[in-house]
């Protein structure tokens, strides 16, 4: 492991210009066994993410959004296809990648704290005790949560939880970050705030992100490129690339004739798919 | 997008030829340990003995009787006791005095020994087959009680809430809502009521006056230092144990479809 | 194979302490105080050490056969017919070595009420499991008595011991069953009695060995020796307090009934006072229990049984010898 | 039952200018057995909704919406104050109330159908089965997952399973709906549709609503009246009346003057409250 | 904001009180039976006379000694079982090939009657408290091991899905996510083994030879009709079963306190 490792930051240099996460011709599915039918959630997807890029993906409910990044994380394994991460294909989850789940996936038996410290805790070379505790309160009053840090998911509301979930994947500074509409269940202005937070937290560590969100506001606010997927089985409408300058977040920008452009140019691109959630016969 | 997929014919196949490779390199170690007499004949036959005996014992007509005999008392014994075991132990669950009060008595029952309670259940009871099922009840309806009882603590309070909302009234909030999330422990509860009673039922046979069950023959076995009729009965018992609590597994996949989730 | 001697004077009665093993384990089959006191006042009187043996332990187990064939029982007390079926099944050099109980009390006790056999037409009576000996017995009191003990009666199966019949009579159950000897006592005080009653010789439960008998010869004559001296002082009648007390002493609550029935359970056609048996009678008991498949069939019940150690505790003790040399050769 | 039922229809025309859920000076909160302390999650809320409103709440995350939906719903008393509706006080959950539970709330054992079907089964007078089935199958199309009927919860996407607990609630036509943060995991475009859907059928049914959202947008949209909560422990702030024409969803109203007024007021109202979590201590 | 709350100081003795009273009318009426001799005080005597015997019992210093040995074995027997028991029931439930190969004789050890390897157990082991402690194990480990192996097939999928992207390892899944989640399963199981263990205790030390422990106190209570001390010896066991339950129960309590939600 941490040979590997080493070596992986020996040829990172070399490959800079590669494509850091990469799928190519990717199509997921899922069997079922009861009546021995297999549905295809996405369809041939392929694409490549920068090092250090902010992908943000937005496309009908039930259009194989979570599948995809279920891949990236390596939880799920493509039917066709091939996913890499920094050059090696993507054979199961490892730390380089940290996830914001959908349905927040807290241990209902730890608390606040300890949920968050689950994320550093499994690592063979963990940071210190009193690291980790630094590093534990910052995520807290990062995601609001300060005087909750003993409380049980279960004492939580929605967005609280939601933001357990959030802490717990900053918390690392993993080298990928797959959040899964990881502000679905917040208030706007929290939402707002987090997404500054976000924004500024990734300027410094450089992280590369894989965004999914229902709000086309802030996938053409946070990304630099956003994904359009189309209704099952999702397939890749287009790639818009978002050319605004950064910081997005504590400037006029979303109030900018460009910012809405780019915004209707994706809201007509989905139009279509409305809805779409039909189950297609083929 | 839907497609049709096929899964190979041998699939469901695969646990059946496990199964069968590993009770066959079982049966051939028993045999040669068996040859090697490491352990004493007398208390470990050859296991062709066994099988030869069991043959006979069919072919004879002295194990079917017997055999017919305890499935039968067994499973009338397991309706009954699932049929009040269920129900109470979720009640116990769910509700604080009722936990409160039959606990201790529940929790006596589970642990003290069966055997001690024969005196006074034939002296109740006489013999008979009426004293045979009240052992087997007695044997099996507490386990199934605990174990439903602490599945209901884990209902998720969401779906109750649910339920609640959407009408369902307190019978319904059992059937619909309470019963399904706790399936697995009501089956594991089952299945250890299953053990308990197969117990329950030899010590009714042996004690119980009628002369009659496997708990009959393997008394006479043992009496006979017939060491291959004593593991052929412990076969049959085993087979009827395992083959039941496979039954409860099927039925448990079969009610719980949901369950299977291709992360498993 | 036994050597068999040829005479008395052949047998070697003195006991070379120096091949003796030190300490033993035996095991008996019943928790009653009547299976322990031969070796507890063999003990608790020096005999043992006259011997050369420094400590007995007992072991009270239900089935003492796996503990005998697998070694951690040295000696055992049980069942004459189950050990000879053990030996020849086991293929093990497990014999017999003496005999305990000679007399066979079959006893039909009824509950109160039951005055007569002819009381009895009608009525739920056991012997123990179906096919057992005492199933048997039972079957063959009711049968002497006149009636047919398929038809006039009706026989259960039960299982359990002497005191579970007990029980079974006291709490209504059953209206007769066969019981031991030691529950006269108990069954009279609730108002029941012994209705039926047939004693007969039948050399049913005894000492045996296994392996010892191979490696230490010398000790199993020792072990015979010292508990038949036991023996003798148990059956004087002036002894009982002395026994009874050691027994408490032990940590066996004996209730009264049981103190009562000293004398009987001790009389010289019960409780064995030689340790030795009739050759006509073990026949007679063989075959029974062949016809109850307990005993193999085709056994001979003198390859399983080894004389010598008897002999020569018998000798010691002036006692004469039984059975008699002469049937074995 | 039914004769109180009779008696409500009865009463109901007297009553007609009487609030038909009304909250008096209510408090609730959550006790905390390993501290023995009383978390205070909604403070002294007093509040009307006429028959036939369709109330909208917003309010930072955590400040007590779903503890005030729980209340009218009757999972939870207040600690002080009372609730009543259609002049009952609440003691429990009814069958004039149905609910969308913020974590959905299915059943994992029952398929899509089996679940909407859970919301009629167990009414003592209850629609014939092939009443139901048809339900079912309306409310099915109405949320977009014709073809997932015999799929169960864990094979639908986040969106899909919220869609299910929508349609549960809407198949029986309640005359009060709860509904908590009903399309927060879906996408925009599939959220517009169900804003429309779900506008149409109040119009036609006279349904009350309380609606509880994070999207300020949609609040105004959809709202006679828009409450807005204060930070934990929650209490009205602002009750902004939304003087817009409808239908909404279909005309422009979402691009006039007058929403974005409203649209900013309600904005600057929770701008104070962002992030506002912090565990008070009193 | 957050409020102090003052809890009524005698809340948490409700539950005693309940059991106190329950208990003492459960004694009373058994006193009436008996008084009225309904059943023959052979088998039923005064609650009263068992007192009094368990009393002299412990005064006399005949019972502590067999309830200590007894204990003590126990206990020692206990934690062996649950060492054995939880590891291999997760792993059981987990890996679907240890279920199929393991699960035929987990079973049938599960249902077997333990009377039944007695025999073999004294010819391999001997007399001795390793063979007393043998049994114990024999009884509770599998109701452990198959309560655990259903427990795990509930774990909720995205949890498991939570460990693996945060880095856990196999062993760290069983143990901070398996293990958690199965929580009442694996205290139900072990409360099951209680239950079963304390049953083999006693053949143990009825058949094991040791003449020592409450299994031995039973038989000469049974071989005297001393009803009252065998009586006394049934409470003591149901005493120990329902105490150490309850401990289980307790530690749960202890071990998860995020089930005490209010809406229970
Ligand atoms: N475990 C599963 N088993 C079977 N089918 C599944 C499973 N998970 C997802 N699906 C199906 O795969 C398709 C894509 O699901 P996915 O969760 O990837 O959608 P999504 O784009 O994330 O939707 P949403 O925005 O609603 O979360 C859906 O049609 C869903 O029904
Ligand atoms: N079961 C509970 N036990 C203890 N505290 C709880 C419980 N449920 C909620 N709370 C607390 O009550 C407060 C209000 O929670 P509530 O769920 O009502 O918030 P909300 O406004 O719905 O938030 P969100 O928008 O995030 O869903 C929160 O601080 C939460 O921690
Ligand atoms: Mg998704
Ligand atoms: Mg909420």
């Amino acid at each position: 492991m941490t040979h590997a490792k080493v070596q992986v930051v020996d040829e990172a240099i070399e490959r800079a210009d590669q494509p850091f996460i990469s799928a190519r011709h990717v199509t997921a599915g899922y069997e079922n066994r009861r009546d021995h039918t297999r549905l295809i959630a996405l369809r041939d997807v392929s694409l490549d993410v920068a090092r250090g890029e902010f992908l943000a993906i937005v496309g009908p409910s039930g259009c194989g959004k979570t599948t995809f990044i279920n891949m990236i994380a390596g939880f799920v394994q493509p039917l066709e296809g091939e996913i890499t991460v920094d050059g090696e294909p993507v054979t199961g989850p490892g730390m380089d990648r940290a996830m914001v789940f959908q349905d927040y996936a807290l241990l209902p038996w730890r608390t606040v704290q300890r949920n968050i410290r689950f994320a550093m805790e499994n690592r063979r070379t963990k940071p210190s005790k009193a690291e980790q505790d630094e590093r534990i309160r910052k995520a807290i009053e990062l995601v609001g949560l300060t005087g909750f840090e003993k409380a049980y998911p279960h004492e939580l509301s929605g967005g609280m939880r939601q933001r357990v979930g959030i802490a717990r994947a900053l918390v690392t500074e993993p080298s990928v970050l797959l959040m899964d509409e990881p502000f679905g269940a917040v208030d706007a202005m929290t939402r707002e705030a987090m997404q500054a937070e976000l924004e500024k937290i990734i300027a410094q560590t450089g992280q590369t992100v894989v965004f999914i969100t229902h709000s086309i506001d802030e996938a053409v606010t946070l990304g630099d490129r956003v994904v359009v997927v189309s209704s099952r089985p999702g397939r890749i409408k287009e790639i818009v690339p978002v050319d605004l300058p950064r910081p997005r977040m504590d400037s006029d920008i979303r109030g900018s004739q460009r910012f809405a452009e780019i915004r209707e140019h994706i809201w007509s691109l989905l139009q279509s798919e409305a809805l779409g959630a039909k189950r297609e016969h083929s | 997008m839907i497609e049709q997929i096929k899964v190979s014919r041998f699939a469901p196949f695969r646990n059946t030829a496990i199964t069968l490779v590993n009770l066959g390199v079982f049966f051939v170690l028993w045999e040669l340990v068996a040859r090697a007499e490491v352990i004493n004949p007398l208390f470990f036959p050859r296991i062709t003995d066994t099988f030869d005996a069991m043959y006979n014992g069919f072919a004879t007509g002295v194990i079917w009787p017997q055999l017919s005999h305890s499935l039968q008392n067994f499973l009338i014994g397991m309706l009954i006791s699932a049929a009040i075991g269920i129900p109470v132990g979720l009640l116990m669950g769910s509700n604080k005095v009722a936990d409160v009060i039959l606990s201790p008595y529940v929790w006596a029952m589970t642990s003290l020994p069966r055997v001690a309670f024969i005196p006074l259940l034939i002296l109740i009871m006489g013999f008979g087959n009426a004293m045979q099922l009240t052992i087997i009840v007695l044997s099996a309806v507490f386990p199934i009680m605990v174990n439903c009882m602490a599945g209901v603590k884990t209902v998720d309070p969401s779906l109750l809430r649910a339920g609640r909302a959407f009408g369902a009234n307190r019978i319904q909030m059992y059937g619909k809502i309470i019963l399904p999330f706790t399936l697995p422990f009501v089956i594991s509860g089952v299945n250890q009521g299953i053990a308990r009673g197969l117990v329950g039922m030899l010590i009714g046979e042996l004690l119980g006056g009628g002369g009659e069950g496997l708990g009959f023959l393997l008394d006479r076995a043992g009496e006979q230092f017939d060491a291959p009729m004593l593991y052929a009965t412990l076969i049959l018992l085993a087979v009827m144990s395992v083959g039941l609590v496979q039954g409860m597994r099927w039925l448990e996949r079969r009610a719980a479809p949901w369950r299977e989730s291709p992360a498993r | 194979t036994q050597v068999i001697p040829k005479t008395e004077s052949e047998i070697v009665s003195a006991i070379d302490t120096a091949k003796v093993r030190k300490t033993l384990t035996v095991g008996v089959d019943n928790p009653h105080y009547l299976f322990h006191h031969d070796v507890l006042v063999a003990l608790d009187r020096g005999y043992f050490k006259e011997v050369g043996i420094d400590n007995v332990t007992i072991v009270t187990t239900e089935d003492p056969l796996p503990g005998l064939i697998g070694g951690s029982l040295d000696l055992a007390l049980y069942d004459t017919d189950t050990t000879i079926a053990a030996g020849v099944k086991s293929r093990t050099q497990l014999r017999m070595l003496s005999i305990y109980l000679g007399g066979e009390a079959n006893i039909l006790g009824v509950r109160q009420g039951i005055n007569t056999p002819q009381d009895l037409r009608g009525k739920t009576i056991t012997g123990g499991q179906f096919g057992s000996r005492n199933d048997f017995l039972v079957r063959k009191l009711i049968r002497d008595a006149g009636m047919n003990p398929d038809t006039d009666v009706k026989i259960v199966s039960t299982g359990g011991q002497s005191n579970s019949r007990l029980q079974a009579i006291l709490s209504g159950t059953v209206d007769g069953a066969g019981i031991q000897l030691r529950h006269k006592g108990m069954l009279e005080a609730q108002g029941g009695k012994f209705l039926l009653q047939e004693t007969a010789q039948v050399p049913q439960v005894g000492w045996s060995a296994g392996k010892l008998l191979a490696e230490s010869p010398e000790t199993v004559a020792a072990f015979l020796q010292a508990t038949l001296k036991a023996r003798q002082f148990i059956v004087d009648p002036q002894n009982k307090d002395a026994v009874l007390n050691l027994m408490a002493a032990k940590g066996f609550q004996i209730p009264q009934e049981f103190k009562d029935a000293y004398a009987d359970e001790n009389a010289p056609d019960y409780h064995t006072r030689d340790g030795g048996f009739e050759t006509a009678d073990m026949d007679k008991f063989v075959t029974d229990q062949i016809n109850f498949k307990v005993v193999p069939s085709g056994t001979n019940w003198r390859q399983w049984v080894d004389l010598m150690p008897l002999w020569r505790a018998q000798k010691a003790l002036g006692l004469p010898l039984r059975p008699a040399i002469g049937g074995f050769q």
